[in-house]
């Protein structure tokens, strides 16, 4: 069964992949006839391959070939989805972990890995929410990416993804992680970049690979550290050892530092880059470029939330770093307010809904720095279905607009597309976390509120630091949220005529994972709360998760101020009612405030200058410094005084060497005398005899 | 007393002025094979005295073949420089200078 | 009553009496045949250095022999170094044939006056006393002078002879000098004579003032520097056939009566010659790498070239010890194969009968002449000094005698100099293969050909054939005992 | 008393006129100077006891060497007074080095001895007084050293030829009497009889 | 194994070339004979080669099916055997070569001579890889050069003159010192036997293993090529052809780091300790330093050779690491990059071949036209930059790893590399594959051909097959490079000042 649930989705990809591009096609023959730079004669063979707008859909042509592989692959990830299920049944109730070792990989003295599956309950967990999402991101692609012809490649990449995801969530050891870290990060590249024909999307590909890199130069640091210091990668292994490193201080770079804070410090950057934490964040808005069932599945529901995923995993070591704790606190609560802050001015349907995936992950990440790993998992899960719901709908209401993705050019959508506006209502709700505590609320507010008690319990000394921030970014988060909402449903339509008559209720199968994610985004939180951070938190999670003996922060949150309680459900409800200010009630009065307060409003817009910044600081510079060093360390400096000035001056020597030989009989005799006068007095005065 | 030093010192003198012949010469080839038969010379005033000082006639014999030797030399050296005259039309040292570099 | 020429003297000597004796044979030959003889004497010259070479071999007993009264010394050394020196003017004979005829200077006298040289080469080799190193000295180079102006219409040519005789005479005049002081201040001109009171009295400023002046006198008939001038412009004025012969075996010649002066009647004070021959095998690599890369002459390329090689020759010397002479037998024998060769290959660029010189002619040649390109090419890798060729080995033996003996300056320079000298065979190398093609050359001649591409099949293939060789020069070495 | 006077009268000649040789502005006056600086090198060595090779130098040199030179000079018929220009003008620079080279050589015969071991190696010891330095070097160079005697016949022979190669001229147009290839004419080859035909000519 | 499978395999190609040598005269019928029999020369000799796999034992660490004659007069010997160091290079080469000439099919200048220098070449690669003398070794090291010269500056681009030479001369410079310390050593020991010099412990005093290490420093540093002697590499890729280019970062590179294992880790084992950090600069400054130019290029091929030495850096700090993992790590990024770089090569030669340019901004969009071409370029891309599950990584990662055990600031520094590396392949690849298919001059551009597909087509096998099963070569290194350290550390033990990480 695990083989099945983690290589089905490999076996689709190479389906797909190979049996339904047309890799194949174009083959040239080796007759062709080379070379002709100015042929113009093979002008004719040329596609046409202008005039696609910058649709959502690139590739204006149909494909046109078997449409078997793309079932096929998304059969399997349903097969696989179903399997996860019953997995997950399994760990809801009595689960025990399993090891499965699939073969050897890398092996060198002491260091030991292999690919080998390793399942528990967080990996259960993940499975869940892994193939649940992509399972249905691939049927909404069936309709989504019909008109595209590299629609066999899209879902080539889509379930090479969710086999890299499922690499990263099922390995038992630091490298395959790092395998599935890095393979999800070449996925969401190539989907990132999918419509490779724009420069944008490849420009967002490669900032989304690089920025991640960054991250991952850190968590492979963070292997190397725990293999110097534990001997081995295995999770087992190297947890069993871990309280052997405590107080212990190691040698890094130039510094004595605590052993577990550097480790997992370098381990938590890594999670910084995937999970688009502050700093690290900028990739994530732009990767918005790929087509939207990516950024559902990818990021949204599942890429993004590997750091969570590591840090959880990890648990055994952070639980015993505390002051590495207090960072991933500070890190995530100014992530989940910077986000929110710079959603709340965003016009792009899709990047809206990115800052706030960069939020919500900041909250998962505050969780995880109070220790309450269980909660932050808890917030994966139903974030996963709520931001796929919000992101498919609004992929729905992109189709619908013929690829429109300006919120200012949308409104009065509601009564054209029904089924997806309700859909959006509901994705709405469980993100800002409608609900009435003790009663029912929708995913978000299970998940969401408890991380903000959760912040406000923790002892950490950051905990109220970042509880102020939570609390305001849950009023953005209600703010912004409902502003799309309103901005894009409500009101009067701003696009043009002809988009508005051409808007249209998406088919079934786009619909249907709508449906099933509406229905998660409605019920995960409550149905589930019980599990994983109620009373069965400690049965459920097992040995999956290690939360030391002192670390109490579970039963913690219950014993919070009302206040504090009721805390996110009025920055929910304060948010609501200035958003319908703002866009239902007095649709001018955003415009007027973004004028008084231009320098904030400009702030915001720009995403705090983040890219600029960068550009600044790291891609011009390196830019400059590269040209530099090709142009003058190499150029100059190293040929300038290696190889061409050695044989330059070789040269020079040469020519007066060659001077001396002038012809003159009596310059030559000369030159011989001269020979005989030196060694002569070499001999009569300093001769060594 | 006229010891063997002052005939060795004679010989160094003129073989000097048979190098310096040979190098301060510019204008004409025949002085410079002229200063050769002038160093010949100083050999031979060596070989002679060193032979005397020895008392060993080998020095003698010596300087007799190199006396042989020394006039072998000069019919080349003239018979090149006639075949070069011949070329040329001149025999100015300055001139010999088709080859160099 | 002593008779005029005893038996075992005249047995020892029996290969340069034959070569005399010949080469007056075939000079009446010459002078009473009714039509151009060339080509008869010059057969018949090939075919008396031939002879003279199996007399060496099979003739000249074995071991260790002197003869003369000690003056004439034949051992092993002197047999391989003349069985070189011999091959080489034979091939510089055969080499000459049709070239000569071509520029209407195909005079009988020639051969007659080569195998004349190279007695006075073979003599050299043999000799045990300074008045036979001088008479075969002034032999062989009187002969050299004549060869170099052979040319007797060719301006470029006579300008040849006539440098060549005003340096070669000073240096004989310096050299003689040398020898006067040596004998006044050992009182000896035989070698071993010499060596005794040397090792006796130990080194004194006389002797070593001597020492110098016969070292300049050596250094210039081996062209090192600072008595190297002469070389180029000789090597360039002079007809090619005759360059060749240069380049070959009067090297030999000069080259083992260095070993032979050094490490005989001068071994007592090795310490002291030691570093004037470090000096001028460093001058000596030093400036035939520099020089050789301004040249666009492939004659005068070979002259500086040539110089470079005997820096590398004497690095071995300069060792002072076994393992270097030995290197330096290996590094001649090699050079000699290889430069033959080589100047085969600069005979076969004629084009439409008139024969071309410059480097830029050969331009393209691996496409004109697939076979006389490889050769050449895989000639001037072995000159270079790159394995798998010949020309490595050399440098490897010399260098090893080096560093043995501690030259570690003397090595460093040495390889750097090689790498700098590689230049310029890379050079020529890319003028063959990379260049758009000149106009091809005429058909090469058979001898030439042949000459050619055995040179080319050695340097290949001497590093499978190398063991026999290696311990020939061993022996050689060793036999200087 | 006297050999001293004559040493120095005959060092300082022939030094005096060694530096005419190379000084003189016409060359023939150098072949000149070249002959008396050869006289008085001849008296020097009669001054150590070697008259057989003061003749010789006398005769050889003076007689055939020194001649030759004066002939050569006189054949090439050059335009001496355009040749002679001046020394050259690095003579300070030659004439240190070359005064250097004489000081330490003059430096070093201050200091000769004669080592006993130099005494005893000598490879033929001179005769004893009676035997005249004519017949001494007789008896050996035919015998003991007849080597080099045939080697030096051998650098004559090269030396001739060499001369010959490089200077004899069979001039072009000049006829010559062949005696053989008279005597062996016959009718047969002087004579080409023709069959004219009438009303053509040949 | 009674018959000497090492000199069958390394003297197979010659016999080809000296049958190319001696036949063939008439041109086009001769071109096609030459390809053929080129190609089916190193097809046998591969398929030879396999036995050496099938002959070797991998627990053992000595050297194995080895072979000795007498050669050179008692100086040195010829001796050949492998190790686990240097049997996966041979193999390595030998499974190259069919690829290399099946990527010059359209070479039509010179047919002949091309396939003899190819031949001839890999005659001397292995037997560099083989060769158990220090002469011997240095013999085929350095003829090398010859072929190389000739095929760079035969076939090359428009500056070949310039990077023949600069190619020869910079790697000769390189090599002479080594044979100074070679003589050096044979006076030493007695001998050039290399499997004896091994067995010696301290066979040099530590003084004199400084001078010695420098020399051979001097020649593998610039075959690798490490900064800063580097510059040679670019310039002979760009100009060289195509198979060349392969050649030269797949094999020729690697005989610098072959070389620093053989050589001067286990000879000179007190030196290696002593220039550690030294190597390591050199190391981190050419990771960093060449990444940061290969950024800026405009030529693909120029990238990718600074991308080379980048690799390569990597493979010199994990060899000075002196752990377990690093030395590991170095041999399998050496097999590694054998593969990718090569196959990044023939990538570039599959367009050029098609455009005669190099220059980038002279492409894009190509995948619109080449989505073949577009996916084995991703994936060699991929490698390149080290993602894990393509053979790029297993090496980078190993090296790196036994690099923190003992210095962190160098892995730390050489880690940046890693995200810079990503920056200029991707950048490069979107420059030239992604994007519009805009320029007139690409639109009639056909995919790859089936013999393009057919060179590329064993690479991407092996590149992930290794990425994703290392073991086959980790394995195959395992016991020589245990036994190596083994050296080392007994070397070590004196040196108390210095402490070394076994890990």
């Amino acid at each position: 069964m695990y083989h099945a649930i983690v290589f089905l989705p490999l076996l689709g990809a190479l389906i797909a992949g190979l049996f339904g591009t047309s890799l194949f096609r174009n083959m040239g023959s080796d007759r062709v006839v080379y070379g002709g730079h100015h042929d113009h004669g093979h002008g004719g063979h040329g596609h046409d391959d202008h005039g696609h707008g910058h649709d959502d859909h690139g590739h204006g042509g149909h494909y046109h070939g078997p449409m078997w592989p793309m079932y096929l692959t998304t059969a399997f990830l349903f097969i696989a989805a179903i399997l996860s299920w019953v997995n997950f049944w399994g760990f809801l109730h009595e689960g025990h972990d399993v090891k499965i070792e699939v073969l050897r990989w890398i092996t060198s003295g002491t260091l030991q890995s292999s690919w080998s599956l390793r399942i528990d309950t967080l990996t259960s967990v993940m499975l869940v929410v892994v193939n649940t999402v992509s399972a249905l991101v691939h049927l909404y692609s069936l309709g989504y990416m019909s008109h595209d012809e590299h629609q066999p490649r899209f879902f080539a990449y889509l379930s090479l993804f969710t086999f890299a995801m499922l690499m990263l969530v099922t390995s038992d050891n630091l490298i395959q992680m790092f395998f599935g870290w890095e393979g999800v990060g070449l996925a969401s590249y190539l989907l990132i970049g999918f419509w490779y024909q724009r420069p944008s999307a490849n420009a967002a590909a490669i900032k989304a690979f690089v920025v991640n890199r960054v991250g991952d130069f850190g968590f492979v640091l963070g292997i190397f550290g725990v293999f110097m210091v534990y001997g081995s990668v295995e999770f087992d292994a190297v947890f069993a050892a871990a309280p052997q490193a405590v107080g212990k201080t190691m040698h890094f770079l130039s510094w004595e530092l605590d052993t577990l804070t550097v480790l997992c410090l370098l381990l938590f950057m890594g999670a910084m880059g995937k999970s688009a934490q502050f700093l690290l964040h900028t990739w994530l808005p732009d990767a918005m470029e790929g087509p939207t069932p990516v950024s559902a599945l990818i990021h949204a529901a599942t890429m993004v939330t590997a750091g969570v995923f590591l840090v959880a995993r990890l648990s055994p070591l952070f639980e015993l770093a505390p002051a590495a704790r207090d960072v991933v606190m500070v890190v995530g609560a100014i992530t989940a307010f910077f986000a929110a802050s710079v959603g709340l001015v965003q016009n792009d349907i899709k990047r809206v809904i990115a800052y706030s995936t960069c939020s919500q992950l900041g909250y998962m990440f505050v969780a995880m720095g109070a220790g309450a790993y269980g909660i932050g998992i808890f917030h994966l899960f139903t974030h996963a279905f709520f931001k796929a719901l919000l992101f498919l709908g609004a992929g729905s209401v992109i189709h619908a607009m013929s690829g429109e993705q300006d919120m200012r050019k949308m409104g009065g959508l509601a009564p054209h597309i029904r089924i997806t506006w309700a859909m959006m209502l509901i994705g709405t709700f469980a993100l800002t976390g409608v609900g009435i505590p003790g009663l029912f609320g929708f995913a978000g507010f299970h998940s969401k509120d408890a991380i903000i008690e959760t912040a406000y319990a923790s002892h950490a000394a950051p905990h109220l630091f970042a509880f102020g921030l939570l609390v305001i970014s849950a009023f953005f988060t209600s703010f912004y949220s409902w502003r799309l909402a309103f901005m894009t449903f409500n009101g009067a339509p701003r696009a043009d005529r002809e988009t508005m008559e051409h808007v249209h209720e998406s088919s079934n199968v786009m619909l249907i994972p709508l449906y099933v994610l509406a229905l998660g985004a409605i019920v995960a939180g409550f149905a589930f709360e019980h599990y994983f951070m109620g009373h069965e938190e400690a049965v459920f999670w097992g040995k999956s998760i290690f939360r030391s003996t002192e670390n109490e922060i579970v039963h913690q949150i219950h014993e919070v101020p009302v206040l504090v309680k009721w805390s996110a459900t009025i920055a929910m409800l304060s948010g609501l009612l200035l958003a319908a200010l703002f866009y239902i009630r007095n649709t001018e009065l955003p415009k007027k405030i973004a004028a008084m307060h231009q320098p904030i409003y400009q702030f915001l817009l720009n995403k705090w200058y983040f890219d600029e910044l960068y550009d600044l600081i790291f891609v011009r510079p390196a830019m400059w410094l590269g040209r530099f060093l090709w142009k003058k360390g190499d150029g100059a400096v190293i040929d300038g005084l290696g190889p061409d000035g050695v044989s330059a001056r070789v040269i020079d020597v040469t020519n007066k060497v060659v001077r001396l030989q002038t012809g003159y009989v009596y310059h030559y005799a000369f030159a011989m005398l001269i020979g005989v006068a030196a060694l002569v007095s070499w001999f009569t005065f300093g001769g060594t005899h | 007393m006229i010891g063997l030093s002052h005939y060795l010192t004679v010989a160094a003198i003129l073989f000097t002025i048979g190098i310096f012949g040979i190098f301060l010469n510019r204008k004409n080839v025949i002085i410079i094979m002229m200063s050769v038969e002038l160093i010949l010379l100083a050999v031979n005033i060596n070989l002679v005295a060193f032979s005397t000082a020895l008392n060993d006639l080998v020095g003698q014999v010596f300087a007799l073949l190199v006396l042989t030797v020394a006039a072998a030399e000069a019919a080349i050296g003239l018979a090149i420089l006639v075949t070069y005259f011949r070329n040329r039309g001149t025999i100015a040292v300055d001139d010999i200078t088709l080859m160099k570099g | 009553m002593m008779t005029f020429l005893q038996q075992a003297d005249a047995a020892a000597a029996a290969p340069e009496i034959l070569l005399a004796v010949l080469a007056m044979v075939l000079l009446m030959l010459g002078v009473f045949s009714r039509r151009e003889a060339y080509t008869t004497v010059a057969s018949g010259a090939v075919i008396a250095l031939v002879v003279a070479i199996a007399t060496v071999i099979w003739g000249t007993g074995s071991g260790k022999v002197t003869a003369f009264g000690g003056s004439f010394i034949v051992d092993d050394f002197a047999r391989l170094m003349k069985v070189l020196a011999m091959g080489g003017s034979a091939i510089a004979i055969i080499l000459s044939g049709r070239f000569l005829g071509r520029v209407g200077m195909a005079k009988f006298e020639y051969p007659v006056i080569i195998l004349l040289a190279t007695t006075g080469m073979m003599m050299m080799i043999s000799a045990g006393d300074l008045i036979s190193l001088y008479m075969g000295l002034e032999l062989q180079s009187l002969a050299l002078y004549v060869v170099a102006a052979i040319n007797r219409d060719d301006a470029k040519s006579s300008e040849a002879g006539l440098k060549y005789f005003v340096l070669g005479a000073l240096s004989s005049g310096m050299l003689l000098y040398g020898a006067s002081l040596v004998y006044g201040f050992t009182g000896s001109t035989q070698f071993t004579a010499i060596a005794a009171t040397l090792g006796a009295t130990g080194s004194n400023l006389g002797v070593l003032f001597g020492l110098v002046f016969i070292i300049s006198g050596l250094a210039f008939k081996v062209s090192a520097v600072p008595f190297h001038m002469w070389t180029p412009d000789v090597y360039e004025g002079a007809p090619t056939p005759v360059t060749a012969f240069f380049a070959a075996a009067p090297k030999i010649a000069a080259m083992a009566l260095f070993i032979r002066v050094l490490t005989g009647p001068f071994a007592p004070v090795v310490k002291d010659w030691q570093q004037i021959v470090v000096f001028v095998s460093l001058a000596s690599m030093v400036l035939g790498a520099f020089a050789a890369i301004g040249q666009t002459n492939i004659k005068r390329l070979l002259a500086y070239s040539s110089i470079g090689h005997m820096g590398y020759a004497l690095v071995g010397l300069a060792a002072g010890s076994d393992e270097g002479v030995q290197g330096v037998v290996i590094y001649m024998l090699i050079y000699l194969l290889t430069t033959v060769g080589v100047f085969a290959c600069v005979l076969a660029m004629r084009r439409q009968g008139r024969a071309v010189e410059s480097i830029s002619d050969l331009a393209g040649l691996a496409r004109t002449n697939k076979g006389l390109a490889f050769v050449f090419s895989m000639l001037m890798f072995s000159l270079a000094g790159i394995p798998p060729l010949a020309g490595f080995f050399g440098k490897l033996f010399v260098f090893m005698a080096a560093v043995k003996a501690g030259l570690w300056a003397l090595a460093i320079i040495g390889v750097i100099a090689s790498v700098v000298g590689a230049y310029y065979y890379l050079r020529i190398v890319k003028t063959i293969y990379f260049d758009e093609p000149a106009a091809a050359f005429d058909d090469m001649d058979g001898e030439v050909k042949t000459i050619a591409y055995a040179s080319g099949i050695f340097s290949l293939a001497f590093v499978v054939i190398a063991q026999p060789l290696l311990s020939l020069a061993t022996a050689a070495a060793m036999s200087l005992h | 008393m006297a050999a001293t006077l004559f040493f120095y009268l005959f060092a300082a000649l022939s030094v005096a006129s060694a530096v005419m040789v190379i000084s003189a502005r016409n060359p023939v006056h150098s072949v000149l100077f070249l002959i008396l600086c050869f006289f008085n090198a001849a008296g020097l060595f009669i001054l150590m006891g070697a008259e057989f090779l003061a003749m010789i130098l006398v005769v050889v040199y003076v007689g055939a060497v020194a001649v030759l030179f004066l002939f050569v000079v006189m054949m090439l018929d050059v335009d001496f007074v355009k040749l002679r220009e001046g020394m050259a003008n690095y003579l300070p620079v030659g004439g240190v080095i070359g005064l250097i080279v004489m000081v330490e050589l003059a430096l070093v015969f201050g200091t000769w001895t004669i080592s006993p071991d130099a005494l005893k190696a000598a490879g033929a010891p001179a005769p004893a007084a009676g035997v005249s330095n004519t017949a001494a070097l007789g008896e050996i160079l035919y015998t003991k050293y007849v080597y080099w005697f045939q080697a030096s016949g051998l650098v004559l022979l090269v030396a001739m030829v060499g001369a010959i190669v490089l200077t004899l001229r069979h001039k072009e147009g000049v006829k010559r009497q062949n005696i053989a290839e008279q005597v062996a004419r016959t009718p047969a080859t002087a004579i080409e009889i023709r069959n004219v035909e009438p009303g053509q000519g040949l | 194994m009674n018959w000497p499978l090492l000199s069958v395999v390394t003297f197979l190609p010659l016999v080809g070339a000296l049958t190319l040598l001696f036949t063939g005269s008439d041109e086009a019928a001769s071109s096609r004979r030459a390809r053929y029999t080129a190609l089916w020369t190193t097809l046998v000799t591969f398929a030879v080669s396999i036995l050496i796999p099938m002959n070797f034992t991998m627990a053992e660490p000595g050297f194995q099916l080895v072979e000795s004659h007498a050669w050179m007069g008692g100086l040195a010997t010829y001796k050949l055997g492998v190790d686990g160091i240097s049997m996966p290079l041979v193999m390595l080469t030998t499974f190259l070569m069919p690829i290399c000439i099946l990527a010059s099919w359209h070479v039509d200048k010179r047919v002949r001579e091309y396939m003899i220098a190819f031949l001839v070449l890999e005659t001397l690669m292995i037997g560099v890889f083989v060769a158990l003398d220090l002469v011997l070794f240095y013999v085929l090291f350095e003829a090398g050069l010859i072929p190389m010269f000739l095929i760079i500056g035969i076939w090359g681009g428009p500056r070949r003159v310039y990077a023949s030479f600069k190619f020869f001369l910079y790697t000769l410079l390189g090599s002479v010192l080594m044979l100074l310390a070679i003589i050096a050593m044979y006076w030493h020991a007695g001998t050039t036997d290399i499997a004896t010099l091994l067995s010696t412990p301290n066979a040099f005093p530590a003084d004199m293993q400084k001078w010695l290490w420098l020399a051979f420093f001097a020649s593998f540093a610039v075959k690798m090529p490490m900064w800063p002697v580097h510059t040679w590499l670019p310039d002979a890729h760009v100009e060289a052809p195509t198979a060349g280019s392969v050649i030269l970062a797949a094999i020729l590179l690697k005989m610098g780091g072959y070389g620093f294992l053989r050589f001067s880790l286990p000879m000179f084992p007190d030196a290696s300790l002593y220039f550690q950090n030294f190597v390591y600069v050199l190391s981190v400054v050419a990771i960093v330093y060449t990444s940061l130019v290969a950024l800026m290029q405009e030529d693909m091929k120029k990238l990718i050779a600074y991308s080379s030495v980048a690799h390569m850096g990597f493979v010199t700090m994990g060899i000075f690491s002196l752990t377990r993992q690093g030395i590991d790590g170095a041999m399998f990024q050496m097999i590694s990059h054998g593969l990718v770089s090569g196959a990044l090569f023939l990538c570039v030669g599959v367009v050029y071949d098609r455009m005669h340019t190099r220059e980038i901004a002279a492409y894009g969009g190509l995948v619109n036209r080449m989505p073949l071409y577009a996916a084995v370029f991703m994936l060699f891309t991929m490698a390149n930059v080290g993602l894990p599950g393509s053979s790029g990584f297993v090496g980078e990662f190993l090296t790196l790893l036994g690099t923190f055990q003992n210095n962190t600031w160098v892995a730390f520094i050489a880690s940046t590399g890693v995200i810079l590396s990503a920056g200029y392949a991707l950048w490069l690849y979107r420059r030239v594959v992604f994007g519009k298919l805009e320029k007139s001059t690409l639109t009639w551009m056909p995919d790859m051909t089936p013999r393009e597909l057919a060179t590329l087509a064993p690479l991407v096998v092996l590149t992930l097959f290794f990425g994703v099963y290392p073991a086959p070569i980790l394995d195959t290194v395992a016991a020589s490079v245990e036994g190596l350290l083994k050296s080392v550390q007994v070397a070590a033990a004196h040196l108390d000042t210095i402490t070394l990480t076994m890990k």
